[in-house]
């Protein structure tokens, strides 16, 4: 079973954005695809599954020319597809969703018990037993309903799964399960083609390790062969000399004082400090409720009890409108949902915090909102560079996310909270990110910095609070703090 | 930088939006215990503040009159499902209605009927293969073809049509009982409907494809098809409502009907269903057309004033709708 | 609740109720019908229980059973522009209740007794008058207020064409557009006329309310001098205009008033149990410049 | 329950429809192309099939008979850029016409007028609250909200109420040369409205909010103040349309008015507007209020018959509409 892509080159309008891209893997091979955002990855991805044509090149499936003129060919020739973006019906059931166009059914009508077996039988064979096929799909955090996806591409038993950033909204023992996944599936000769920007799990997993820069390939290699810090180098296309910014000066003053912070339910006595010039990172499982708090802080949700002081003086936000005019910011942790306006440009998207700041009379000005925005995609690198008109939509995952940052970066912002800012994001935009969040702090302003990614939460922080079932569980000096301690702090369960 | 995640296995599936509440073929069925109380308090309001509500003749009326708007609500309902919605239902219950009542000149009354219900399908059938074949905004598609069916049917006759065969009536006026066999018509589709909608594939794929039908044509099922399928059966209820109205009321007019569509798709919202699509309940909307029935009835039989009725039954469906809503949020 | 008090319960046994069913109050004509029929009522001492269809021939079926739920003694139908009503008549019948219809009599159905004017006659009046004032003849125009489905309007239009189509001075032409009966149809249906007509000598409306949007648009094009206008009803704003002795020359009275006190009157003689006229048409007398005023006064009072 | 779907058939067609387009303000100008072309057709049809079209007087009656409709199709194009609809404003048409004309009585004819116009505001106030405060479904708001309004209408008058005073005719009959005023008005009111959606702030927030509502929450703009900003202006084009009709008719009815929302979602969508919301132009809005009134016109020139008018228009709107469609496909 080999898959062959020879020299494919697709364009969006007039912009090329995949030129001649070839790829070969056969069955038991982790064929992973890394690139920066914005590489051409997905698109690559949604050609292979028959979403978008190509222009020219050709694929090969065991020596047959395929000619994929819709997903539904994809499927048909044994390639699935788990897609960056979430596609379950959140109003149908798992079992449902799993067994959709499949179920079972007597006399005519649906068989629900032998239904739910098949879905219970499908849920354990990709080894997420913990899901209940009857729950609503949109009842399941994302976590689970990317496992869900996975389980439902396996249930057609595919000779090629092609998987796009399945990591991104996996952690902990959900990863391990894709990944011990991931290798029975090797076994059963199944080619794998992985994309993702955690180079240490594709390192890990990898057979084959495909580098696209600019919608080329720059690189064909093995794990044995190559290096975290050469695949770097070869997608951001330069070296990236250091990854995470100096040790900043002792910061100034509190800024935000937050004490026995609480909403039942979602987080218990929660105290802490940001201080003017710091960072501090916030640790914590999926569904440690940090993005609840967050969403509390920014004035989103009540504050049930506790108290939150700005400058001293207690601040109680009911709305986000008020959070901002008092100098907050949040980056949220989905930016389809809640982060950006897919219907919009990117102009009107960056511009959308800041809607009052630039007018002319009752007008807003179009020229200083062109240049501001325009100074902000240049600042951020946001691809393609004149990008400004074009629907959001149209943007890489990563670029969609730079936007957003920009967008909060206009607000001037005194305290920056950010969920999860580098979900999605390649490795030479987070340098970019580290460093603009460093230079805001540098310049007096306080951040938080959400963070499922160890690395991360230290290296880029000055501080680390840890979060467990909704309470702070510990907090340590980055410069001091080891990942395993984090991470115990975590998982520990109290006393 | 390694970047390893972990979750605590404890960290289970269902969020607040479902908490406490039961599935059947996995969806919510909270709009109807909503919808059981406000019946409960609406029936009780109307049997203590009127002598006239529990009479036999008066509950016999309730049945009747709820027919109508009852075979277009769940119709609609199909529709409103897939995410769309049929605005011609109106237009259809006069082409129908009149087609039938011209037809039995020259061919027996059940044919006439059913040709008549067949035209019915006809235009539900066209308008889905507009809306899914060319992907055409649903309300603009209907709504077209509210006036084009509405042109036509007075084309067909500019003058009402009363036949004198009394075998027309038999339909609309023969009672089983003290239950008007319209009524019975009705409980039977909405009994078949619901069993369509929540243990068929094709009821299932209906649902799904209001959820998201992107999803539901990679799973290789024909959303093109289904969506079809959907308005054919909003016009088969209209078609039908049609021919019963026409038979009911004992003549037929082309000019019958205006504004059909707006108490069947109230009926549906007052039920829960979401007019994004992918939600909603036959048992739902059934309680939605009740309600509306006996806002009517309540009026009336307390004599409100013809102009006072019409501002009553707009301030008690946003009163109803208010509830729905505050009981969803509530449990959310 | 026992059966012998129903809505008419309240006390003296000798109190009536009359239902009014009808079918539509979006118009003047019919709710100036059905407040002539309440005010005759109050006089009389009787209850009445009026209902309205909204224009569906359903609705009004359910209502006279609504009506007969509440156990009204008799039934005023005003039908407005439809045919007959089956459903209704039948389930009145059955309740053993007399049925009085005003304006419209039913081509089908039992009823006791009809009140109504004779508007095949109003249209022949009108047409007659025109001829007159136009003695060279030319060009009329008819509005129509809806489609056939509703007789009235084609009695009236039949009518005029009757008086003046075998004249061979005039030539008719028929407005595509249906003026809904409304002021603002009336109002752009002559409009769009006029776009193409100019050589108009007379718009004939099949109501009066047409009629006053008609005139609007013809005083719009500078054509008053040219044009004269024939109407149906006595519309209040139509005899007005008739006696400022503009271009709006006559009309023909059908009147809502006299219909809806006569309907009443005839509901309480046959609840006497008096034998009443089966049919009764109400004489259209035609409204001119010379009479209009007291017409005027009349409505008035 | 929250949903995740990110190919939720309205966005895949925004990109699809979108994609290789030039965009202004993040909306699209190609069913203004499209419109354009539409509309150099229609006329050359017209001005060769027939000989009344370009005539000053046929030309002067269709400015006239576009306003209602153009003022309403604004409305109700920022309504629908919210992802919401407007089917009360016929009713507030009638409402704001009988009471403009019963008021002159007391009140000075400016002065009357501007109270009706006020009232018509409050009308849309009253549902935007609904809609916004309660999160109430649009639809059936604006629907009861129909119902309710049309019966105050005739509350306030059952009969109509036709002003002796001359004044009150001059708004609706004022010519500014061979343009009646009532024209220019509309065309005032849709250069201003072109500049609020594009230029400000809260027109800005109103696309926004069609598109994704919880972002623009979090981005500190109130969705509330917003979305009952554009019922408001809704109300507001109704109120206005029926103060100028009034005054154009010379006599204001309770009755007018009905399904004149129809028409106005219908320029709105000819004119390419998405009613999932965040997509539409007032230009081709304007483009879709001109389309529909040169189908009327042509079909009045040619004589052709009420119902086939009917039947005819309906055909057409559908073919319009493929044609927009088809365009959006090549260019996708
Ligand atoms: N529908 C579209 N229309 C126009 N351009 C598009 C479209 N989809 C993607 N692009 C462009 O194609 C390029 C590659 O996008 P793609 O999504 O493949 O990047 P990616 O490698 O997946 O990035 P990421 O890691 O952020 O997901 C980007 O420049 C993007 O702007
Ligand atoms: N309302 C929601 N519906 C569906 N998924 C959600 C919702 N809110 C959060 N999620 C997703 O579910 C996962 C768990 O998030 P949740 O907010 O429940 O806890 P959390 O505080 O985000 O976890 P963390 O502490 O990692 O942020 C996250 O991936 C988040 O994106
Ligand atoms: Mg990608
Ligand atoms: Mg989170």
């Amino acid at each position: 079973m080999t898959l062959e892509v020879r020299a494919v080159r697709k364009a969006y309008g007039s912009v090329e954005v995949l030129h001649g891209v070839d790829l070969a893997g056969s069955g038991g091979d982790v064929v992973a695809v890394v690139g920066a955002n914005g590489a051409g990855k997905s698109t690559l991805i949604k050609i292979l599954s028959g979403a978008e044509s190509l222009d020219s090149g050709e694929l090969w499936l065991d020596g047959q020319r395929l000619a994929l003129r819709s997903p539904h060919d994809a499927q048909a020739a044994g390639i699935r597809t788990v897609y960056q973006e979430l596609t379950l019906i959140s109003g149908l059931s798992v079992t449902e969703n799993l067994l959709l166009g499949r179920m079972p059914r007597r006399a005519g009508l649906i068989d629900w018990t032998e239904a739910h077996r098949r879905a219970r039988g499908l849920l354990d064979e990709a080894g997420f037993s913990g899901i209940d096929p009857a729950t609503l799909a949109g009842d399941l955090t994302v976590a689970r309903q990317q496992m869900v996806e996975i389980a439902k591409a396996l249930a057609s038993e595919p000779r090629v799964l092609v998987l796009d950033e399945p990591s991104a909204v996996l952690a902990g023992s959900d990863l391990d399960a894709l990944f011990a996944l991931i290798r029975r599936l090797q076994e059963r000769n199944v080619l794998i083609i992985y994309v993702s920007h955690r180079l240490a799990e594709v390192t890990e997993l990898a057979t084959s390790i495909v580098v696209i820069r600019d919608g080329t390939v720059v690189k064909t290699t093995e794990p044995a062969r190559t290096s975290e810090d050469e695949l770097i180098t070869l997608m951001a296309g330069r070296k990236l000399e250091r990854i995470y910014p100096d040790a900043r000066p002792e910061p100034g003053g509190e800024l935000l004082a937050v004490r026995g912070l609480s909403r039942p339910g979602e987080f218990e006595d929660v105290s802490f400090t940001l201080r003017a010039g710091e960072i501090v990172g916030m640790f914590g499982l999926v569904g440690a409720g940090r993005s609840e708090l967050a969403r509390c802080l920014f004035g989103d949700t009540r504050v049930a009890s506790g108290t939150v002081c700005l400058d001293g003086a207690p601040v109680r936000f009911d709305r986000p409108a008020a959070a901002i005019s008092a100098g907050l910011a949040l980056v949220t942790e989905d930016r389809k949902r809640t982060g950006m306006v897919a219907s919009m440009s990117v102009r009107d998207n960056i511009a959308l915090a800041t809607l009052q700041a630039r007018k002319r009379g009752p007008l807003i000005d179009r020229r200083r909102q062109k240049a501001t925005v325009n100074d902000m995609i240049a600042k951020f690198d946001i691809r393609p560079g004149d990008c400004a008109a074009l629907p959001i939509a149209t943007l890489s995952g990563g670029n969609q996310q730079k936007s957003i940052l920009a967008k909060w970066l206009l607000a001037g912002p005194r305290v920056l909270i950010l969920d999860e800012p580098t979900r999605g994001v390649d490795m030479a935009t987070r340098v970019d990110i580290y460093r603009t969040i460093d230079t805001l702090a540098r310049s007096g302003h306080a951040v938080l910095l959400i963070s499922s990614d160890l690395a991360e939460v230290i290296g880029a922080t000055d501080r680390v609070l840890v979060m467990r079932n909704g309470r702070i569980s510990g907090e340590i000096r980055s410069d001091v703090a080891t990942e395993d301690q984090v991470l115990g702090y975590s998982i520990r369960e109290a006393a | 930088m390694t970047s390893r995640r972990l979750t605590k296995p404890a960290e289970a599936t269902a969020t607040s939006s479902s908490r406490g509440l039961r599935f059947i073929g996995g969806r919510p069925i909270t709009p109807m215990g909503v919808l059981v109380f406000l019946l409960v308090v609406l029936v009780a309001v109307m049997a203590l503040s009127t002598d006239g509500f529990l009479s036999e003749r008066n509950l016999t009326n309730l049945l009747k009159q709820m027919v109508t708007t009852g075979l277009l609500a769940f119709g609609m309902l199909v529709v409103i499902l897939t995410g769309g919605i049929d605005l011609s239902v109106g237009s259809v219950v006069a082409f129908t209605g009149i087609v039938s009542a011209g037809l039995i000149a020259d061919l027996p009354i059940p044919v006439a009927m059913a040709v008549a219900i067949a035209a019915g399908i006809g235009f539900g059938l066209i308008n889905g293969m507009l809306i899914a074949g060319f992907n055409l905004a649903p309300f603009v598609v209907t709504l077209a073809a509210l006036t084009t069916i509405r042109g036509l049917a007075f084309v067909y006759s500019e003058v009402p049509i009363a036949p004198s065969d009394p075998g027309f009536f038999s339909l609309g006026t023969a009672m089983l009982g003290p239950i008007p066999l319209t009524t019975v018509i009705m409980f039977a589709v909405f009994i078949a409907g619901g069993i369509f909608l929540s243990q068929t594939p094709a009821g299932r794929a209906i649902y799904a494809i209001g959820g998201n039908a992107e999803t539901v044509r990679l799973a290789g099922i024909s959303v093109r098809k289904h969506v079809v399928l959907a308005y054919g059966i909003s016009g088969a209820c209209a078609g039908l409502a049609g021919v019963i109205l026409a038979s009911r009321v004992g003549i037929a007019q082309p000019s019958v009907g205006v504004a059909f569509e707006l108490d069947a798709i109230a009926a549906c919202v007052i039920g829960g269903a979401s007019l994004a699509g992918g939600r909603g309940s036959v048992k739902a909307a059934f309680g939605g057309v009740v309600v509306l029935a006996l806002i009517n009835n309540l009026l009336n039989l307390h004599g409100v004033q013809s102009y006072w009725q019409q501002v009553l039954k707009g301030l008690i469906i946003v009163a109803v709708i208010l509830v729905q809503r505050r009981s969803q949020r509530r449990r959310a | 609740s026992s059966d012998n008090d129903g809505s008419s319960g309240d006390g003296k046994s000798k109190s009536r109720t009359v239902g009014v069913a009808n079918f539509t109050l979006g118009g003047p004509y019919f709710n100036g019908m059905d407040r002539a029929i309440k005010a005759q009522a109050e006089g009389k001492g009787v209850k009445v229980i009026s209902t309205d269809a909204n224009g569906d021939a359903a609705k009004l079926a359910a209502n006279v059973e609504d009506l007969i739920s509440r156990k009204v003694d008799a039934v005023i139908i005003s039908g407005g522009p439809l045919e007959s009503a089956p459903a209704a008549l039948n389930s009145l019948k059955a309740a053993k209740i007399p049925v009085i219809l005003v304006d419209r009599k039913f081509q089908t159905g039992e009823y006791t007794s009809w009140i109504g004017p004779d508007n095949q006659r109003i249209g022949v009046q009108d047409g007659e008058f025109l001829a007159q004032q136009l003695p060279q003849g030319g060009k009329v125009a008819i509005i129509k207020g809806g489609p056939a489905d509703n007789s009235i309007g084609l009695a009236r239009t039949n009518g005029l064409k009757s008086a003046l189509g075998k004249d061979s001075k005039f030539t008719l032409v028929e407005a595509p557009d249906f003026g809904n009966w409304g002021s603002d149809g009336g109002l752009s249906v002559t409009e769009s006329l006029l776009a193409s007509h100019k050589d108009l000598k007379a718009v004939f409306c099949e109501n009066d309310a047409m009629c006053l949007g008609a005139q609007r648009a013809i005083a719009n094009a500078n054509l008053s001098s040219q044009i004269i206008i024939a109407g149906v009803d006595g519309q209040l704003e139509a005899l007005q205009e008739i006696a400022k002795g503009g271009n709006y020359v006559v009309t023909g009275l059908n009147s809502a008033d006299q219909i809806g006190r006569l309907g009443l009157d005839r509901a309480i003689e046959v609840l006497d149990g008096k034998s009443v006229e089966k049919d009764t048409v109400v004489d259209s007398p035609q409204i001119t410049k010379k009479n209009a005023q007291e017409f005027i006064d009349k409505s008035k009072s």
